[in-house]
C-alpha cells in the first residue's frame, strides 16, 4: 500500500483539483446522458395537466392575459387543432384554500363549458382538502361538461350548484373560486383568441 | 405584507424543525440546555443568513448564466463549507468574544441540513435576494424558538423520573411531536 | 469481523436510524408512506455505497488536511448523479422526496461512514459496509413509512385495508415524531432484552 | 386593634392546640440523677472542668466555653459527678455528658435565690455581657446560639432595635406564654439589660394575637420601662423565625446569608430575656428552664420549671404518664421539633416543650408524585421553591440548588406541612443543604 | 409503652390537603357541566362520559401494571379528571372507538410516557383532543344540535358551532352583521343552546364549577382572569377597529371552549406555571393566541392550541418568573413609625 500523502500545499491543491476534475467529468457524462430524459419529463409534467383538461390538440400558444378585475394576469394555453380553436387551458388560482393558495388548471371549451380540471400544487390537508383532486374522489367530476353561465359555481351551502366535499367545504369553496376566476377572465378576454 | 407573510410562515406556520424536519439533529443534540440553545440559535442565524445570500448570488450570477444549475448541490455545499471556515477565521480575528460565544457551534453548522436546506428552498421558492434574506433570518428565528422551547422542556424533564424506556431520544421525539401538534394551531395564518 | 457481520450490522445492532440516531431529518420527512421511505433509503444507500467505495479507493492519495473537503466533493458528486437520474427516470418520486435528495450530501451517515470506516478500510469492506448501512437505513425508513402509512391511511405500499384514511395525524408532522419516538423506544427495549 | 402586623411572604396556620395555655408553671422536683451534655449550644461543645467523683454545687461551672461560639455549662444540681461519658442526648447521638448523682441542695454562694424583683440598671454594657457569658446563656428560642456573642455587635454595624420574640408560633407549646404571664416584670427588666448591653433605645416585643392576656399584661407593665413597646401580631407560622419577626415588626428584610444586625436588629427570645435577668440581677447561671409537656393524649398537659439534665421521662410521668398509643415523642413543637428515640434523654437548654403524638400521626404517609400545585412555593416564608429544590437535591444538581438559594431555607417545614402529595420536602431540603454546605465550605 | 418510637424529620403534622381531595374537587366542580351536557345531548353524552372516564382509568392501570411495573395510583383521581375533561372536549356523537383512541392518547402518550401524574408537560386531555381533531376532522367537527330532553334521545341533527359559522361566513365573503342573525343569542350561548363539544356549550355551568374551584382554593384566580381579560380586551380592540370583520368580545367570551379552557384546563396545575406572575403571563399568552387563531388561523377555535402552546413554554416561564425571595430588596431599610 502506498503511504499517506503529506499535506503540502502543492499536494493539497493537486489532489483537490484532480478530484474535482474527476467529479466534473463524471457529472458531465451523467448530465449529458440524462439531459434529454429530464427535459422530456419536465415538459411532460407541464403539458400533462394541459392535455388532461383539454381535448386532443396539435398546437399550443401560451399568453398571459389579465383577470376580470384586471389586477393580476393568468396563463392562457390556447389549443388549436388543424388551426381551429378547440379550447383554452387556464392556469388559475385561489387564495381561499385551507392551506392558503393553490393552483388549478382548468380547460374550457370555446363556448365556456368546463371540459376538465387538474389541481397543480396545493397545501390542503391530505385526506381532506386533497379530495378535490381527481385521484382521490369524484368531486371534480361534477364540473365536467357544465357551463358556468348556467351552472352556479358555488357550493350548495352558499346557494350554488356544487356539492361540497364533506368536512372540506373550505377547499371546495376555494376550488370554485379558482374556477370562477378563470371563467370570468375567459369571458373578458374572449375576443383575443 | 409580502414580507410579513414570509416571516410568520417561516417562524410559526412552517416552522423549519417542527413542520419541515430540517435541523433535527441539532434540535435533538444541542437542546439540552437553554443557554447552549440560544448560542446555537445565534450561530445558525448568522450562518444561515450569510449562506443564503452567498448561495443566492452564486445561483443567479454563476450557475444560471452558465447553464450549470444541475451543479447546485455540489456548489452550494462547498460555498457553505468555505463560508463557515471564513466566518470562523474572521470572527477569531475581529471579535474574539463573539468567536468565543459562537465558535463551538460553527463546525456543527456546516453539516446541518437546515442551512443547505434553506439555501435550496430560497431558490426553489423564487425569492429575490431581499426576500431570501428575510426568509433565512425568519427561519433561523423559528429554529431558535423551537430549540429554546424544547430545551426548557428537556431541562424540566431532566429533574423528573421519566420511565427508563422513554428516557432520552424517545421522550424528546414525543415531546417534539406534541409540540408540532400545538404548532398546527398556526395553520392558515400565512 | 467477517463480511456477513459487516453487512448485517446496519440492520439492527448499529442501525443508523434506531441506534446511532443519524440522518433524522430525511427519516422523519420522507416516511409519509412505505414506498417514499424506501425510495429515500435506496437513494441514500446508493450514495453511501458509491462514496464509500470511492473514498476507500482514493484515501491514500488524499492529504489529511483536505480529507473532509475531498470527501464532501466525492459525496456531492454522487448525490448530483442520483438527482439527475431520478429526475430523468422517476420524476414522481423525485418530486415527492423533494429537497431531501440534495440534502443527502449533509446526511451524516454518509460523511460519517466515509470518515469512520471507508477512510481506513479496503474497497471491498467499505462497499459492504456502505451497502449494509445503506440497506439498514432503507429498512428503517421503510418500516417507519409502513407504520405511518398503516396508521395514517390504513394502507401499506398503497394497498388500502380500509376505505379513506385512518388517523390522519400520522401522515402529518406530529405523527412522524411520535411514531419514530415509540419505534426507538421499542427497539431499545428489544435490544436490552435480547 | 386595627390590622395586625405580620410578615408577607408565605406562612401557614396549623391548628393551635395550646392545651396547656391556662396551666400555671409548676416546679418539677429535682430528680435523683441528671445528665448534663457539654454541647448544648450551637457552635463548639464546651470543655469539661470537673473530674469524675468530684462534688459540685448547684450553679457551679462544670464546663467552659471552648472557642468563640461556645457557652459555659453549670451544674444544675448539687451532688457528685458519677460519670463523664458519652450518653445519648436529644440529638439521638451519643455525646459527652456529665452524669451527676444528686446529693443535698447546696448552691454557689453568690446566687440570689429569692423571688424579689431587682430592677437595678447601673451596669455597663461590658458588665452585662460578661455576666451573660459567665452564666452560659444561649438562645432559649430553640436555636441555642450563645447569647453573649449576639450582644457584641460587630464593628461597623449598629443595632437600632432589640426585638423580643414572644411569638411562640409552634402549635401546642406554651412555655413562653406562661413565662410572660408569670415573670413579666423580670422579662422586662431583662429586656432593659439587653438594651443597655446592645446600646439600643428601642425594644419591641412581638406576641401573636392568640395570647391576648400576655399582650395586655406586658403592655401595661411596659409603660414603666423606657423604650419598650409590645406589638400584637397576626397568628401565622413561622412568625417566630427571626427574619419573619423582624419583617413583621420593622418591615425590614434581612438579606440572604446575612445576620439580623445588617438591618439593625437583634432578636432574643423572652426566655432568654428572663435568663439574662436572673444572670445579671441574681447571679444565677442558666440551669433550669420552662418546658411544656403536651399532646392530645396526655392526661394533664403542663408547664414545668425543670433543671437542665432532668430525663424527659420524669416530665412525662409528672404530666400523667406516657399514653398507651404514643407513636412519637418530640423535643420541641410539631413543626420544628425533633423526634426522640427514647424518653430517657435529658432536657437541655434549648428544650421548650415535649410533645407526645399518637400513633396515627406518627407514621409518614406514602409519598405521591408532585402535582406542581405550587402550594409549597406559596407558603415558603423565604420565597423559595421547595418542589424545585427537593428535585434538585434528589437528582444531585447541587450547583443549581445553591443558585436557587437552598441555603436560605430556615427549615420551618411549612412546605412539607402543606404539600398535598405528602412529599417529605424538608428531608430532601436538609439533604441538599448539607451537600451544598459542604461544597461551599470546600470552596472557601 | 411500646418500645418502638417513630423517628422522622420535622414537621410532624400535616395539613389536610391531598391529591385525591383536589382531584375529586375538580370532579365535583364538573357536575353542573355534566348535567347540562346530558340535558342537551341525552344518552349519547352519558355514553361518551362513561366511556372516556373508564377508558382513561383503565389505560392508566394497564400501563402502570404491565408496562411501567410501578406503583398503582389510579385511586388519586387524576385519570378520572382527564377522562371527564376529554369527554367534555368532543362532540357527543363521536364514535366510541374514537373516544377510546382519545383516552389512549391522553393517558398513554401525553401522560404515562412522561412518567405519569405530575411529570407530563402538556395537558393530556387537550393533547388527545387535538390529536383526534387532526386525525378525524370530519367526526370531530360534526356537532349534534342540542335538544332538550327527552327529544334528544333519538334523532341527531348536526349543526355548526357559532365560531365555525363565523369563520365560514367570513371566508365566504360575508360580513358579521350578515352572519350574526343566524347565530344563537347571548342568552342561548350562556345557557348552552349552541353546537359544540359536550362540556363547552354552557358557559354558565362552567362558571359555576369554576367558582366552586376558586372557593375551594383548588385553583387560583390568576389564570382564568388573565385569559378572560386578555380575550376581552384583544377581541374588543379588533371589534372597535372593524365590527364587520371581527366578532364582538362577548361573543368571543361565550362561545367555543374558552370558559372550559380558562377554568378547567389551563388551570391544570401540572401543566401551568408556579408563580403568580408566571400564571398571569401564561393566561395572557393563552388569551392572545386564542384570538389570534380564531381570527387569522384556519381553525375556527383556538383555545386547545393556545393552551398547548403555552404549556410548552411553562418551563421557560418558571425559569423567568421566580417567587420574590425573602431579602431580595435589602437596600430598603424603612424607618419604623
Ligand atoms: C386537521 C384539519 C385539517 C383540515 N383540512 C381541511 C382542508 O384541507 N380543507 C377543508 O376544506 N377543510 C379542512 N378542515 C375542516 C375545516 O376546519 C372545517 O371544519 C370544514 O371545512 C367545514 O366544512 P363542513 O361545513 O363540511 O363541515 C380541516 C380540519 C382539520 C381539523
Ligand atoms: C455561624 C453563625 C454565626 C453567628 N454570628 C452572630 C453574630 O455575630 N451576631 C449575632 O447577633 N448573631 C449571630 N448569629 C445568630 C443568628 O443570627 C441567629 O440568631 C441564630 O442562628 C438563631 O436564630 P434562629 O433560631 O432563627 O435560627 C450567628 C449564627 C450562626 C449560625
Ligand atoms: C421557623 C422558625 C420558627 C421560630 N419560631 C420561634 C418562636 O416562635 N419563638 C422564638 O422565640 N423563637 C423562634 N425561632 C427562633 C428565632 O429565629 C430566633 O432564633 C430566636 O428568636 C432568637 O432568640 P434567642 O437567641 O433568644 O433564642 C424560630 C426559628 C425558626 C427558624
Ligand atoms: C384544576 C385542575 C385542572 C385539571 N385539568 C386537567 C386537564 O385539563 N386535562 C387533564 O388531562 N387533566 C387535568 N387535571 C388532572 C391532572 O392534573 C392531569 O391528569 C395531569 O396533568 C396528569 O399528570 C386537572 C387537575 C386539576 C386539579
Ligand atoms: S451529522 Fe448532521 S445530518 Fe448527521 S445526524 Fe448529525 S446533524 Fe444530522
Ligand atoms: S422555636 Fe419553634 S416552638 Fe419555639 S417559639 Fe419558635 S417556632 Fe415556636
Ligand atoms: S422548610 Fe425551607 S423551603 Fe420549606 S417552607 Fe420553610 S423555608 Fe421554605
Ligand atoms: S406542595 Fe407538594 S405537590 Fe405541590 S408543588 Fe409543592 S411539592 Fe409539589
Ligand atoms: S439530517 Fe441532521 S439536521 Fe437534518
Amino acid at each position: 500500500m502506498a503511504s499517506k500523502k503529506e499535506s503540502s500545499f502543492v499536494n493539497m491543491v493537486l489532489t483537490l483539483l484532480s478530484i474535482t476534475a474527476f467529479a466534473a467529468l463524471a457529472l458531465g457524462v451523467v448530465y449529458v446522458v440524462t439531459k434529454n430524459p429530464i427535459e422530456i419529463a419536465q415538459k411532460q409534467k407541464q403539458e400533462a395537466a394541459i392535455r388532461q383538461v383539454l381535448p386532443a390538440f396539435d398546437s399550443l400558444k401560451v399568453v398571459m392575459l389579465p383577470d376580470a378585475e384586471g389586477n393580476d394576469s393568468l396563463q392562457f394555453n390556447i389549443a388549436t387543432k388543424d388551426g381551429k380553436l378547440i379550447g383554452v387551458a387556464i392556469k388559475t388560482y385561489t387564495n381561499k384554500g385551507f392551506g392558503g393558495r393553490f393552483d388549478v388548471m382548468v380547460g374550457l371549451l370555446p363556448d365556456g363549458t368546463i371540459n376538465n380540471t387538474a389541481v397543480l400544487d396545493m397545501k390542503e390537508t391530505p385526506g381532506l382538502g386533497t379530495n378535490i383532486m381527481h385521484k382521490n374522489s369524484d368531486f371534480p367530476d361534477q364540473f365536467e361538461g357544465k357551463n358556468p353561465a348556467s351552472f352556479e359555481l358555488k357550493v350548495t351551502k352558499d346557494g350554488g350548484d356544487v356539492d361540497a366535499i364533506t368536512a372540506a367545504t373550505i377547499s371546495s369553496r376555494a376550488f370554485c373560486d379558482a374556477l370562477q376566476r378563470a371563467y370570468k377572465s375567459f369571458e373578458k378576454n374572449k375576443s383575443k383568441f | 405584507m409580502e414580507y410579513f407573510v414570509i416571516i410568520v410562515s417561516a417562524i410559526f406556520v412552517s416552522n423549519i424543525v417542527l413542520m419541515q424536519f430540517l435541523g433535527i439533529c441539532p434540535f435533538l443534540g444541542v437542546s439540552k440546555s437553554i443557554n447552549t440553545s440560544i448560542g446555537m440559535g445565534a450561530a445558525v442565524l448568522f450562518v444561515m443568513t450569510l449562506a443564503t445570500i452567498a448561495t443566492w448570488l452564486f445561483q443567479y450570477y454563476i450557475l444560471n448564466p452558465f447553464g450549470l444549475a444541475f451543479m447546485q448541490t455540489i456548489v452550494f455545499i462547498l460555498v457553505i463549507a468555505a463560508l463557515v471556515q471564513m466566518v470562523e477565521i474572521i470572527l477569531k480575528k475581529v471579535s474574539p468574544s463573539l468567536y468565543q460565544a459562537l465558535g463551538v457551534y460553527l463546525p456543527l453548522i456546516t453539516t446541518n441540513c437546515a442551512v443547505l436546506g434553506v439555501a435550496i428552498l430560497t431558490i426553489q421558492k423564487d425569492y429575490n435576494l431581499m426576500e431570501g434574506t428575510v426568509f433565512a433570518m425568519s427561519t433561523a428565528i423559528g429554529f431558535t424558538l423551537a430549540l429554546v422551547i424544547f430545551a426548557g422542556i428537556r431541562e424540566h424533564l431532566e429533574l423528573m423520573e421519566v420511565p427508563k424506556g422513554m428516557r432520552g431520544i424517545p421522550i424528546a421525539l414525543i415531546t417534539a411531536g406534541i409540540l408540532a401538534l400545538a404548532f398546527m394551531g398556526f395553520t392558515g395564518m400565512a | 469481523m467477517n463480511q456477513i457481520q459487516n453487512f448485517t450490522k446496519g440492520f439492527f445492532k448499529e442501525s443508523p436510524t434506531f441506534v446511532l440516531l443519524l440522518g433524522m431529518c430525511p427519516t422523519l420527512a420522507t416516511t409519509t408512506s412505505a414506498i417514499n421511505g424506501m425510495g429515500m433509503g435506496l437513494a441514500t444507500a446508493f450514495v453511501l455505497t458509491m462514496s464509500n467505495l470511492a473514498v476507500s479507493l482514493v484515501k491514500d492519495l488524499i492529504p489529511d488536511k483536505i480529507r473532509i473537503p475531498a470527501f464532501v466533493v466525492i459525496i456531492a458528486t454522487f448525490v448530483t448523479i442520483v438527482e439527475l437520474v431520478m429526475q430523468a427516470f422517476v420524476p414522481g418520486l423525485y418530486e415527492a422526496l423533494g429537497i431531501f435528495i440534495p440534502l443527502i450530501v449533509v446526511n451524516c451517515i454518509v460523511l460519517g461512514r466515509a470518515e469512520a470506516y471507508a477512510s481506513s478500510h479496503g474497497p471491498w469492506s467499505s462497499t459492504v459496509d456502505g451497502l449494509g448501512m445503506g440497506l439498514g437505513f432503507t429498512m428503517a425508513l421503510t418500516i417507519l413509512g409502513a407504520v405511518r402509512e398503516l396508521l395514517g391511511s390504513g394502507a401499506i405500499f398503497g394497498i388500502h385495508f380500509i376505505k379513506g384514511n385512518f388517523m390522519l395525524i400520522f401522515i402529518l408532522a406530529p405523527g412522524a415524531f411520535i411514531a419514530l419516538g415509540y419505534l426507538i423506544a421499542l427497539i431499545n427495549r428489544i435490544r436490552k432484552t435480547s | 386593634m386595627g390590622i395586625l402586623k405580620t410578615f408577607i411572604l408565605g406562612g401557614v396556620h396549623p391548628e393551635e392546640h395550646k392545651l396547656s395555655a391556662g396551666v400555671a408553671i409548676r416546679e418539677l422536683p429535682v430528680p435523683e440523677q441528671v445528665v448534663v451534655p457539654f454541647g448544648q449550644n450551637l457552635g463548639a461543645p464546651s470543655k469539661p472542668v470537673v473530674k469524675r467523683g468530684e462534688k459540685v454545687k448547684a450553679g457551679q461551672l462544670i464546663a467552659e466555653a471552648s472557642s468563640f461560639i461556645s457557652a459555659n455549662v453549670h451544674a444544675p444540681v448539687s451532688g457528685t459527678i458519677s460519670k463523664i461519658d458519652n450518653v445519648m442526648d436529644v440529638s439521638g447521638y451519643k455525646r459527652p455528658c456529665a452524669v451527676i448523682t444528686v446529693e443535698g441542695n447546696e448552691w454557689e454562694e453568690e446566687i440570689d435565690l429569692s423571688e424579689t424583683l431587682v430592677t437595678k440598671e447601673d451596669y455597663t454594657a461590658q458588665e452585662i455581657i460578661e455576666k451573660v457569658k459567665k452564666a452560659g446563656i444561649v438562645g432559649m428560642g430553640g436555636a441555642t446560639f450563645p447569647t453573649h456573642i449576639k450582644l457584641m455587635v460587630p464593628k461597623g454595624k449598629k443595632a437600632e432595635y432589640l426585638i423580643i420574640n414572644g411569638v411562640e408560633c409552634e402549635p401546642y407549646l406554651t412555655s413562653d406564654h406562661r413565662l410572660m404571664l408569670e415573670k413579666g416584670e423580670e422579662i422586662l427588666v431583662g429586656i432593659r439589660l439587653l438594651m443597655i448591653a446592645l446600646g439600643v433605645e428601642k425594644a419591641m416585643i412581638g406576641i401573636e394575637n392568640n395570647k391576648p392576656d400576655a399582650i395586655e399584661y406586658l403592655t401595661t407593665l411596659s409603660k414603666k420601662y423606657k423604650g419598650i413597646t409590645v406589638h400584637a401580631l397576626k397568628v401565622k407560622y413561622p412568625q417566630g423565625g427571626e427574619k419573619q419577626l423582624i419583617k413583621a415588626l420593622t418591615n425590614r428584610e434581612v438579606p440572604s446569608g446575612k445576620l439580623p444586625v445588617e438591618v439593625g436588629c437583634v432578636v432574643q427570645n423572652v426566655g432568654t430575656a428572663f435568663a439574662v435577668y436572673e444572670a445579671v440581677q441574681k447571679n444565677k447561671p442558666l440551669i433550669d428552664r420552662v418546658v411544656t409537656v403536651t399532646g392530645k393524649a396526655v392526661k394533664t398537659p403542663s408547664n414545668f420549671k425543670v433543671r437542665i439534665g432532668t430525663p424527659v421521662r420524669n416530665l412525662i410521668e409528672a404530666a400523667g404518664g406516657l399514653p398507651e398509643n404514643t407513636g412519637m415523642i418530640i423535643n420541641g413543637g410539631p413543626m420544628m421539633g425533633k423526634a426522640l428515640i427514647n424518653p430517657d434523654v435529658p432536657i437541655v437548654k434549648g428544650s421548650s416543650g415535649i410533645l407526645i403524638l399518637e400513633d396515627e400521626f406518627a407514621s409518614r404517609p406514602i409519598e405521591n408524585p408532585c402535582i406542581r400545585c405550587s402550594k409549597c412555593t406559596n407558603v415558603c416564608p423565604m420565597g423559595l421553591e421547595p418542589y424545585l429544590l427537593s428535585r434538585l437535591a434528589r437528582t444531585k444538581h447541587y450547583a443549581e440548588a445553591e443558585k436557587e438559594n437552598i441555603m436560605d431555607c430556615i427549615e420551618c417545614g411549612s412546605c412539607q406541612y402543606t404539600c398535598p402529595a405528602d412529599i417529605p420536602l424538608l428531608d430532601y431540603l436538609r439533604l441538599g443543604k448539607s451537600k451544598v454546605g459542604e461544597i461551599i465550605r470546600k470552596r472557601n | 409503652m411500646k418500645n418502638m418510637l417513630t423517628v422522622s424529620g420535622s414537621p410532624h403534622i400535616h395539613g389536610d390537603e391531598s391529591t385525591r381531595k383536589i382531584m375529586f374537587g375538580v370532579v365535583y366542580a364538573m357536575i353542573p357541566a355534566m348535567l347540562v351536557s346530558i340535558y342537551f345531548f341525552g344518552l349519547n353524552a352519558v355514553r361518551v362520559l362513561l366511556l372516556s372516564a373508564v377508558a382513561c382509568i383503565f389505560f392508566e392501570w394497564v400501563i402502570q401494571k404491565f408496562v411501567l411495573k410501578g406503583p398503582l395510583t389510579i385511586n388519586d383521581g387524576s385519570a378520572l379528571v382527564t377522562g371527564v375533561l376529554l369527554a367534555f372536549n368532543v362532540p357527543s356523537n363521536l364514535p366510541s372507538w374514537m373516544v377510546i383512541i382519545g383516552a389512549l392518547v391522553a393517558i398513554g402518550i401525553a401522560k404515562m410516557s412522561f412518567g405519569g401524574l405530575g411529570k407530563n408537560v402538556f395537558n393530556p386531555a387537550l393533547v388527545a383532543r387535538v390529536f383526534l381533531l387532526i386525525s378525524f376532522p370530519v367526526q370531530m367537527t360534526t356537532w349534534p344540535v342540542p335538544k332538550i330532553l327527552p327529544g334528544n334521545l333519538s334523532d341527531v341533527i348536526t349543526g355548526a358551532t357559532p365560531l365555525g359559522m363565523v369563520k365560514e361566513g367570513l371566508r365566504a365573503g360575508q360580513t358579521l352583521p350578515q352572519i350574526m342573525p343566524h347565530l344563537p343569542s347571548y342568552m342561548q350561548e350562556l345557557m348552552g343552546q349552541m353546537g359544540g363539544s359536550m362540556g363547552e356549550v354552557s358557559a354558565l355551568a362552567i362558571i359555576l364549577g369554576g367558582a366552586y374551584l376558586l372557593y375551594k382554593k383548588i385553583i387560583t384566580w390568576e389564570i382564568p382572569v388573565s385569559i378572560l381579560v386578555t380575550v376581552f380586551l384583544f377581541s374588543g380592540g379588533l371589534w372597535l377597529v372593524n365590527p364587520l370583520r371581527y366578532a364582538d368580545p362577548f361573543f368571543q367570551l361565550l362561545t367555543g371552549g374558552l370558559m372550559l379552557g380558562a377554568f378547567f384546563m389551563a388551570t391544570d396545575m401540572v401543566t401551568s406555571p408556579m408563580t403568580r406572575n408566571g400564571k398571569l403571563i401564561f393566561g395572557v399568552g393563552i388569551g392572545f393566541l386564542t384570538i389570534l387563531i380564531r381570527v387569522w388561523g384556519a381553525y375556527p377555535e383556538g383555545v386547545s392550541f393556545a393552551i398547548l402552546l403555552m404549556n410548552a413554554v411553562v418551563p421557560l416561564i418558571n425559569r423567568g418568573f421566580k417567587p420574590r425571595r425573602f431579602g431580595e430588596k435589602p437596600g430598603v431599610v424603612p424607618a419604623v413609625k
